[in-house]
């Protein structure tokens, strides 16, 4: 059940000059948390960053109650809390939002963008358990925006490519050679990344009959439906919450041009 | 421990404390957080005669010490609040007070009629200060006659209280009180929120997709509490507060420049609790200060 | 490097960076923090026809991301800065712009007809927005009559580039702007200060010696980009916007939202030098955006 | 020459829950600094913070280039200023004000209002120098209030009286026993600290006949004569910036009611 509670700063991974994983600790016990849910941050002792901010849970720890973020600097916010002092405290309101459906039976392929990896290592372990066989694909512009590859191959294959060719194969994610192979019996494509590429993901399901989910990464007030800012509009022309009906839609129901 | 009860019209809140709308959704959403139970008072989101999808995203901004948005008055229109929405809420051991909105007058005396009929409901808020909606919503709240009108029209068909909520985008908010309170008005709620642009400069795009909406939170409270402060000396129904509060002495600010009660925004954004943090720091703040009755600090200044 | 050079009326800028009028005293203050020769130019304090000793200590309140002040035009009257002042500040190499206040009509007509007859000064900015007077002052610039009235009165007695600084305090800036561009404005520039409070909760005091007081800053600009865009868009001689710039970005958005020069204002309280850094700012901006022409931003949203 | 400069955090002395000296280091030689300068410090990482504070200097090392603050939280500034890293970069504006005017010779008496004695360890220095023998009344609430009697008593006795009588005499500085022997020839009387105790150490002042300067800590926007916000209203009725023309006023030049 969603609450609001004080964790405080274990430690951080840098994984390159813009992007680390930091551990959140907290002395109480941690509620059950799905592939996909959120938690909205509020960056401490900065009141020029004044509302939270929205990441991924990118792992947990029920036993040491020590939660993984990966946040990737883009601005305020994201630098702030990335230079936060060992102990200090830090106020989280989660977990928020959906998650992911899962197949009685796989393989499925997970597509991310940079730094729309996030949501997929939880759902890489929650398919293992299920013994749903996963694919993942991981995209970015240069091989800087590719991280963790070997965590992840714990949890199903890794394919790279990069834009620029200096990771994996050269070029976007939808010309990756594992999407061009029509025998592989993928069951559902998860994305998460850049609008136009989850668009493009999108439009290649839609092409083969895939189901597609993807997690929205919408800019947030709250995180959990009190101020109808998060909107994405439905193929039915209704405008729902992102952080309460999503971050993770079924492509099929979203109003996309693809 | 102090007497906090303040009463408005015929509504009795037992705390000054409510939340403002559009910022506490129905409720419904803060539960997990706290309990709406303890506030004074509850302004549900903005209705509508009919359903209304809103503005395209992106709807919100951030900025210094606030935030635009550009919601547009999304909600599943009046007849659904009454029918699916108050049945649940109204079992919260709390005042609900419906936000009242329309294109034209014609739509706000629909959903008053609506909501008179509504047992257990003992207040609305006329909402002429909208700034996200194309017609109607702010155009009746800058314009003197057409505030007069919807008051007026309002009135005849709503025989509990009625709260006319007012736009702070004009040049003088006391005139307009003034005016609201003439034409049958039981007590007026202000601000609603400012006219602001955001702008991409790395785009070179607006980044709302109206372009302008309003901005709210603890950037606007000096203007919110002048505007109070104003509109307290002018008229002699009672103020209810609201701009940029985050905490309980932001809450006393507005009590003393003639607030009976406040409102509280945006911080529920980023501390869904506040509002009882706020009603336990008016608590200390009158232990601190000897005041036996809340509202004696109401226009309290020295 | 983009050409930086922008034209307000008969005014030439080498860039549109200025300072904003009482926020930079007479540009001598800033000597040892930059060099103010390299400014667009500099809109100097408030002058009045004679002394004025401004308002009582305390005039000055911290806000979320902001601050009030009731200065009140403290200065030693336009005599004295003719005589005394202008003289120094004229060698700096950049063009001085007086700011003309006044309680009466008869006021600015006599501080503008003055100002008429100095050489080496281009322009003058007629202040009928300052909120920090009793009379006169905003009295001017929230009412369309009083704005047209005193906009004509200078036009007739000042022969150079008359820009008129808008009031924030009005629920319809752009047609203020449309009237005073019809009674002979050269150019607008707008925002001035909006109106505001701050309490004292502990002592149950306001803040200001005169209660209220004028609110600046970052706080206010998602406000003043909004009304520069609005005021863009309703007159056809330059817009000149401020309100909250801090940084070269800000200065962008307000270009893009219309104004062909800028002011910066508070922020050179908390960096003296901040002018210059916006000026290399803006030309790292262009470079990046391939801008060769600065005026190709000027209500250059997309 | 005032000036920007940009400071490090070199360390802190705490002096009581509520009290410190920091320390700032600059790479950059330090300008001369007059007892009774101040600077504008810019509360570094918390925009919440929006404008400079000012803080009298406390102390200086010319040759290690460090200046001494003296700071008493009361607010958010202060606070923040409180718990900054060592080595984290601070920027002032200084020097700032006027100074104090030193009689051709003693003795002289100091009277400070707790956090007062800030800017009287320097003057100590240079009444020394000149040797103008000086007596200092420090007074407070209670003996929290007090400081660094210690290092203020190499530069003239020192005499303390606190309002509860937990620390030297009980009672308001004003009557202290150092003010009633009348055959104490005082050429100068300095005070700093809360204004009632200023304005009655100044009618003291001027019922002895006693020249008197009071340091004046109005509230501050620049603090180098821009924003005319700082102002005190002078005998003649002007109002003139206590940040340019003060904060030292001989208080015969003030239109205070005393
Ligand atoms: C459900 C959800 C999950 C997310 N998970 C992660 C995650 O695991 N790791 C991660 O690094 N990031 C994640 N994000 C994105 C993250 O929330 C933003 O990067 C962060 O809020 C930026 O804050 P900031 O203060 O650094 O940047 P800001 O200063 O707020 O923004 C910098 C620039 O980016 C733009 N911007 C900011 N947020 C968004 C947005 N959501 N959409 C479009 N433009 C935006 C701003 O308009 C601005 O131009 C997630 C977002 C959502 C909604
Ligand atoms: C020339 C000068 C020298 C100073 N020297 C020192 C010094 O050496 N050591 C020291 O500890 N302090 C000194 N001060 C005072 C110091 O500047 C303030 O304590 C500080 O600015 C408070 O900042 P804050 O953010 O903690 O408090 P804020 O949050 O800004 O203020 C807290 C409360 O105190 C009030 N307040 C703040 N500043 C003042 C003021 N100047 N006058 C009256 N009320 C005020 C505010 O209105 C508010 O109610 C000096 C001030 C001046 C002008
Ligand atoms: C996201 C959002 C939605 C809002 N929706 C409504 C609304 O439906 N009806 C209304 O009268 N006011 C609405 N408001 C205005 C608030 O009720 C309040 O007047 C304003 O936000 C100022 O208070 P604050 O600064 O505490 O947020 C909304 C404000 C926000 C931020
Ligand atoms: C302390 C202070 C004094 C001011 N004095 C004047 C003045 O004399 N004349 C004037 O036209 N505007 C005056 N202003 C308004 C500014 O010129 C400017 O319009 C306003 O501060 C908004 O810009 P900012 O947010 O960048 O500060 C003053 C503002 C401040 C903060
Ligand atoms: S972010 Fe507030 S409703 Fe989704
Ligand atoms: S503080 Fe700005 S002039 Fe003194």
């Amino acid at each position: 059940m969603k609450r609001i509670q004080d964790f405080k700063v274990a430690g951080y991974t840098w994984l390159n000059r813009d992007s680390y994983l930091i551990e959140l600790e907290s002395e109480q016990d941690l509620p059950g948390i799905a592939p996909g849910n959120f938690a909205e941050i509020k960056v401490p002792g900065n009141p020029g960053v004044f509302l939270r901010r929205p990441f991924s849970i990118f792992d947990v720890d029920y036993d040491y109650r020590v939660l993984s973020i990966f946040i990737k600097i883009i601005g305020e916010g994201t630098r702030a809390l990335g230079s936060l002092n060992q102990g200090q405290p830090v106020s989280l309101i989660y977990p928020l939002g959906n998650t992911f459906s899962i197949p009685e039976k796989g393989p499925v392929l997970i597509i991310a963008g940079g730094s729309g990896m996030a949501p997929f290592l939880l759902l890489g372990k929650k398919l293992k358990e299920r013994s749903v066989n996963a694919t993942y694909l991981l995209g970015g512009r240069t091989s800087e925006d590719l991280h963790m590859i070997e965590t992840f191959s714990d949890y199903g294959q890794v394919f790279a490519s990069t834009e620029d060719g200096s990771a994996g194969t050269q070029g976007v994610v939808t010309d990756h050679e594992v999407l061009k192979d029509k025998t592989l019996p993928f069951r559902m494509i998860y994305t998460c990344g850049p609008d136009p590429m989850m668009k493009a993901v999108a439009r290649l399901a839609r092409q083969r009959n895939i189901p597609c989910e993807a997690s929205l990464e919408h800019m947030m007030a709250c995180g959990f439906g009190a101020c109808l800012c998060c909107v994405t509009e439905t193929a039915e022309g209704k405008n729902v919450c992102v952080c309460t009906e999503g971050p993770v839609f079924n492509v099929k129901n979203l109003a996309w041009q693809i | 421990m102090a007497d906090l009860n303040v009463t408005i019209g015929d509504l009795k809140l037992k705390n000054p404390v409510t939340t403002a709308s559009g910022t506490f959704a129905y409720g419904e959403e803060f539960k997990e957080f706290m309990d709406p139970g303890k506030l004074g008072g509850i302004f549900v989101k903005g209705l509508t005669l009919h359903n209304r999808e809103g503005n395209p995203y992106p709807r919100m901004a951030e900025t210094a010490s606030g935030m635009l948005n550009s919601v547009g008055l999304q909600n599943k229109g009046v007849d659904h609040f009454i029918e699916e929405i108050f049945p649940r809420i109204k079992q919260f051991n709390t005042q609900i007070i419906a936000n009242v909105n329309g294109s034209t007058i014609e739509d706000y005396i629909r959903v008053a009629e609506k909501l008179n009929g509504l047992g257990e409901m003992h207040a609305i808020e006329l909402n002429i200060s909208c700034p996200n909606v194309k017609e109607g919503g702010m155009a009746f709240g800058i314009n003197p006659r057409s505030a007069r009108e919807a008051t007026e029209a309002v009135r005849k068909v709503y025989n509990k209280t009625l709260i006319v909520k007012l736009s702070p985008n004009v040049t003088d908010i006391a005139g307009m009180a003034r005016i609201v309170e003439d034409a049958g008005a039981d007590a007026v709620s202000l601000v609603n929120t400012f006219l602001g642009m955001a702008i991409d400069a790395e785009i070179r795009h607006p980044i709302l997709s109206t372009v302008t909406g309003g901005l709210s939170g603890p950037c606007i409270k000096p203007l919110a509490l002048r505007m109070v402060y104003d509109v307290y000396k002018a008229v002699s129904i009672p103020v209810i507060g609201m701009g940029g509060i985050m905490n309980a002495i932001d809450a006393i600010e507005f009590m003393l420049a003639g607030a009976t009660a406040i409102q509280i925004g945006t911080a529920n954004f980023t501390d869904p609790s506040v509002s009882l943090k706020v009603i336990d720091g008016i608590t200390d703040y009158c232990k601190r200060h000897g005041v036996e009755n809340i509202v004696e600090l109401v226009g309290g200044l020295e």
